[in-house]
């Protein structure tokens, strides 16, 4: 499925997802996209992200619809289950709590329910991320609801690279794929291979012997920040880049932790009940002995996302949270 | 009903034969609960046998269906055969999920049987992507979406109707009102008198028929069928009919005023059709006898080889929730 | 609409006030925004001043309402003051929400301004609950639910409806039909010419209205608002218009053709009903500009105070998410 | 808020929600219940768990409704918001997909949007459980993800008693509070005494002092039962039960894992990324040195609740399962 014949480019996250469905709808007549504005009569999605496809693939295999996410689903897992490969945009990912039932109750179960006779290769994008005084309703990270879910997978790209990767690799898999792009990483370009990306399998973003942090999303660039100050600092931090919260990697989380003995989680989803606890408990009962101490957790607080500036800001974890952390983890244990 | 089609002789028996399926099914299902040797939430279908029968016989193979917890009329008018649907029921491995779907998640695609729900009003928007499906394919195959009175007051039947009717889709919404959704009449959750009504909300036509009426139930149907295959969009089927017993197995159905009960008993559609196969010289009262033998020693048949074969080993849990079993 | 009441002068100015305030604060909030010192996402409600306005006279403090992101003009109609506003637009702690909702989320419940939500479709089941609470508190008081055109596709607007309908409650479900949602044309996701149709599918009252002819409007509005404070049930009012914008600021509205703003603008209500009310002789051109220039001065004020304001602590985070802060 | 003059009585929880509720109308003008099936018309409730409450109280404040979650809840919402108090059913808990929504965006987030000025005093009674063969679509326990939302309070009684009390103080309490009651607990009696019972404490249901579990809901009783088996072995187990599972109750659950320095925690849910990991990983944060071991988790296999009966029953931890994981626990450390 590697389009070996591109070269690497720069580009941004919105091209590389953009790019990695024209390549998808090019390679395999079965893929096909839906969702509210995405064909080009609307321009192509509120963020232009499936631009130029209906007019290269045609309005039968992209689709626009009306703001109706549980038709968007259900027409996508209907699609799915006769052979098709939808690729099914919610617009924000708050907007799929309107759409639970289809994605939980039908997507992720059918397979198993059908005792495998039916599946559902859907790739459901959606998109979040605060910093733009939307408030409450619009930048939820609920990540943590669906890798509870048995039957669905969900991966979160970083950077534009993976996200191509991993959305020609959520496109190919023959499961439900919850596929999360972050609203502030869209604009920033860097280099793109064009090559499928695993699901199921993590990134060192930089290795490090100290400590081991444990992150996805945008919370990797301020991970990277908070490494280059630590170092400074003397201290060797480890940054793994999830890019797949379910089924997480633990192969190479417990193989990189076990390296440093101490780990920090972070996410901008809220702490509590978030993935991080998952993957903390999951540390601990694995690697009990070789732990220096507690792995601890950064996570959004425990609010809505709230409006104002200043208390958006302090809602998710910063670069300086995560360096001031990882500070008192060295000094204590 | 006069320009709708009428089904022939051939036909008629065609429908007569799924009805007296569903009907002898049913009632096996019924005693092999009361005997104790099968345990499971069912929702009989009786008194509603004749809509998917007169439905079914314009459908083939490629045709779709989604259904519902209330479903096994529609399945085996479909065709889904009765050795991995029994055996489902009893939660065996060879059943047609293997166990691990039950009564409310009965599957078997290669008959079209797509999907079971239990979730009131979800069948509608998977059958509305299952029309994509079928017109992406342009074979001119049909899906239809069954569904009961309750579920016409969901949000999803709202969003799946005009979606289909928006993208033209070969999809039948198939509405079965039998009057009662759980122990919910219909007068005291919808205002209106008819639910076809409704198809106007979204430029789709829309139609109520007697369920339990072979002749205008087929008519109907295959006029909605022949509309789909030409790619002239939905059509929104209310289907009058009525459940003769509780919601499932269990309930007594007390809410149900008892003259309401008898009156529709009275009318049992599926002993009326056996007259009119027989008035018609569809078939003699031999050779119906006959017919219903042979059902019936098919589902003795499936019976035993259900409750003789193995339960699935628990082992299965981790197979079927993705591709590939997770390490 | 020759059924309709009409609106008497002073009436009418009271419209022309509302419309004014609107149009004005509107205009203040784009250019704060130009000028880099509000940086906020705004859904501009110009070109719709004339509904609210237009209903709004017939409500009372003790009515409520609930509005989407696109809802300045909404709660300025209902009396939500401009300087929590403004402070709340502004991020500061002096906010109607203390700077923790923001535009999408402004609330004011001393004006009836209950909740104004970002999720399409979800002020109608809101709606009807406050309509189930003013008929148990038996005083007459209303109940309103402002939506779009696009938001009168998905499922929460059909089970509300069917719903207030049933119990019959004091609910005005008002549909501003601009023609677009975001970027997709009202004619692209719907099939049917009137929203307000789909009414008859919960035997409720439905009526389109030119939403920016002010008499029309008055008259549809009172009507709905009398039929439910008598306790004869929820209305569907449809009323058209357009938006004058993009979708929110920033965004350029390409994909309307220029002809159709061009029309639209041509017809701007705004100084259309100025004109009328200079023509009804309920107020001079000279009335109007003190009117205009206390409505300017009352504006500025309240962006003044608004800047000037505290922005919240960030212990606030802590705050208000339940009645009592966790340990 | 308590009815002094009510005798202690053996009732089952069926009883002890519908005199809860009773009670609490009785008392209160402002509560008022809606649901599905939920008025005398339509024999109170699936479950007659309201039975006779739209008797005595009348057909405005106890509404039968559509079927039409997003309706019934949204209902709610705007009838607390104007000071009622609303308790809400959703039939079965796989229906709140329906509504997640209302729920999550609205009911949860509408006090902190708010800054304060208004407030959602609803309850959501809602049911689940396994052992009937409803496969699926009718078994979860989503729990988490309502833990992982803030602004909701979360309760599961485990018996009569609790359920009495839990549903009075949800009904008093001015946020929203998810009810929880459990299928296959419903027909079993014990006494009940008719008092409230705070949100946010637990209770310890047995004293021990070599393991503490952390449980709720049906797997109070399988603790039980497992401590019972556990004590004719020589080890000597605390079982606590969570009642309300969010804001949990973290001074209970550490004092009582500090005094054993071993905890397991058992919960029906699938056990990745369910409730047990938020407080694993809370007690490895807080209690590092007093551990003697890893904090362990017993919960759902990692698949959609199924059909078969023998595939049923090992969905969810049996009392086996909890004395074989305690044995291997204390023979470790
Ligand atoms: C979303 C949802 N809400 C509630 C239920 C519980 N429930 C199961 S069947 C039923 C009644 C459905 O009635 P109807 O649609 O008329 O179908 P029928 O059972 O009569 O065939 C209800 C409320 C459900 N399964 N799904
Ligand atoms: C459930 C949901 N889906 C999608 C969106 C994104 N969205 C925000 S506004 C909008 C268009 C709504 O159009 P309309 O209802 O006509 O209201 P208008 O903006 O024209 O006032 C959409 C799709 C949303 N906010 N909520
Ligand atoms: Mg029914
Ligand atoms: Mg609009």
């Amino acid at each position: 499925m590697t389009e070996t014949q591109i070269q690497p480019q720069s580009i941004n996250l919105i091209q590389a997802v953009n790019l990695a469905m024209d390549h998808a709808m090019a390679a395999d007549p079965k893929v096909l996209a839906l969702g509210e504005e995405v064909g080009d009569r609307e321009e192509g999605g509120v963020m232009g992200v499936t631009k130029g496809l209906s007019t290269k693939y045609g309005d039968d295999r992209v689709k626009s619809t009306p703001i109706s996410e549980q038709a968007i689903i259900g027409a996508a897992i209907g699609a799915a289950i006769c052979g098709y490969r939808p690729v099914a945009e919610i617009m924000l990912m708050n907007f799929v709590t309107v759409a639970m039932d289809m994605i939980t109750n039908h997507a992720a179960k059918l397979r198993f329910m059908s005792g495998g006779q039916t599946h559902v290769p859907i790739v459901i994008r959606t998109m979040t991320g605060s910093g733009f005084g939307t408030g409450g309703q619009h930048s939820d990270y609920l990540e943590a609801w669906f890798a509870h879910t048995p039957g669905i997978k969900v991966v979160a790209p970083s950077n534009p690279n993976d996200a191509y990767g991993l959305m020609r690799a959520a496109i190919e898999d023959d499961d439900p794929v919850i596929f999360i792009e972050n609203l502030p990483s869209y604009w920033t370009p860097s280099e793109v291979t064009f090559e499928a990306i695993p699901i199921g399998k993590a990134r060192v973003a930089r290795a490090g012997t100290d400590v081991t942090i444990i992150t996805h999303s945008l919370m990797v660039g301020h991970s990277l920040v908070a490494a280059q100050t630590l170092a400074d600092a003397g201290i060797s931090v480890e940054v793994i880049d999830l890019r797949t919260i379910a089924p997480w990697d633990r192969e190479t989380v417990l193989a990189a932790v076990r390296k440093t003995g101490r780990a920090l989680i972070v996410h901008e989803a809220v702490r509590e009940f978030g993935i991080g606890a998952e993957i903390a408990s999951t540390l601990h009962e694995a690697l009990w002995d070789e732990l220096k101490g507690p792995v601890k957790r950064l996570g959004g607080a425990f609010c809505p996302v709230p409006y104002s500036k200043p208390l958006e800001t302090a809602f998710a974890p910063s670069a300086d949270d995560i360096v001031a952390t990882i500070k008192a983890m060295v000094a204590a244990h | 009903m006069d320009n709708y089609p009428k089904p022939d002789n051939a036909t008629l028996l065609d429908i007569y034969r799924k009805a007296s399926l569903i009907r002898h099914n049913d009632e096996r299902v019924i005693k092999e609960m009361m005997a104790g040797k099968l345990v499971t939430p069912y929702y009989s279908p009786a008194g509603q046998e004749i809509i998917p029968s007169a439905l079914s016989v314009s459908l083939t193979d490629d045709d779709k269906i989604v259904t519902i917890y209330r479903g096994t009329h529609d399945m085996l008018a479909k065709g889904f055969p009765l050795k991995p649907l029994w055996a489902e029921l009893a939660g065996r491995i060879t059943g047609s999920c293997k166990g691990k779907g039950g009564t409310m998640h009965l599957t078997h695609p290669e008959t079209g049987c797509m999907v079971t729900t239990g979730v009131v009003g979800s069948s509608m928007p998977i059958a509305t992507g299952i029309g994509w499906a079928a017109k992406l394919d342009g074979k001119g195959t049909v899906a239809v979406a069954n569904f009961g009175d309750g579920a016409a007051n969901i949000g999803a039947f709202h969003e799946s109707l005009n979606m289909a009717a928006l993208w033209k889709l070969p999809v039948i919404f198939l509405c079965q009102n039998n009057l009662y959704a759980e122990h919910t009449t219909f007068a005291n959750s919808t205002l209106i008198a008819r639910i076809s009504d409704r198809a106007a909300s979204y430029g789709m036509v829309g139609v109520t028929v007697n369920g339990n009426d072979p002749d205008a139930m087929y008519g109907v149907a295959r006029l909605a069928v022949e509309r789909a295959r030409a790619g002239e969009g939905p059509t929104l089927i209310e289907a009058m009919t009525f459940r003769f017993n509780g919601h499932l197995v269990g309930d007594a159905g007390n809410y149900i005023p008892k003259d309401e009960i008898a009156t529709a008993r009275s009318k049992d559609p599926v002993p009326a059709l056996r007259k009119t196969v027989i008035e018609r010289g569809a078939a003699t009262e031999a050779e119906l006898d006959a017919i219903d033998a042979a059902i019936k020693a098919e589902i003795d048949e499936a019976v035993i080889a259900a409750f003789s074969a193995d339960l699935p080993d628990v082992a299965e849990l981790k197979r079927d929730v993705f591709a590939h079993e997770l390490a």
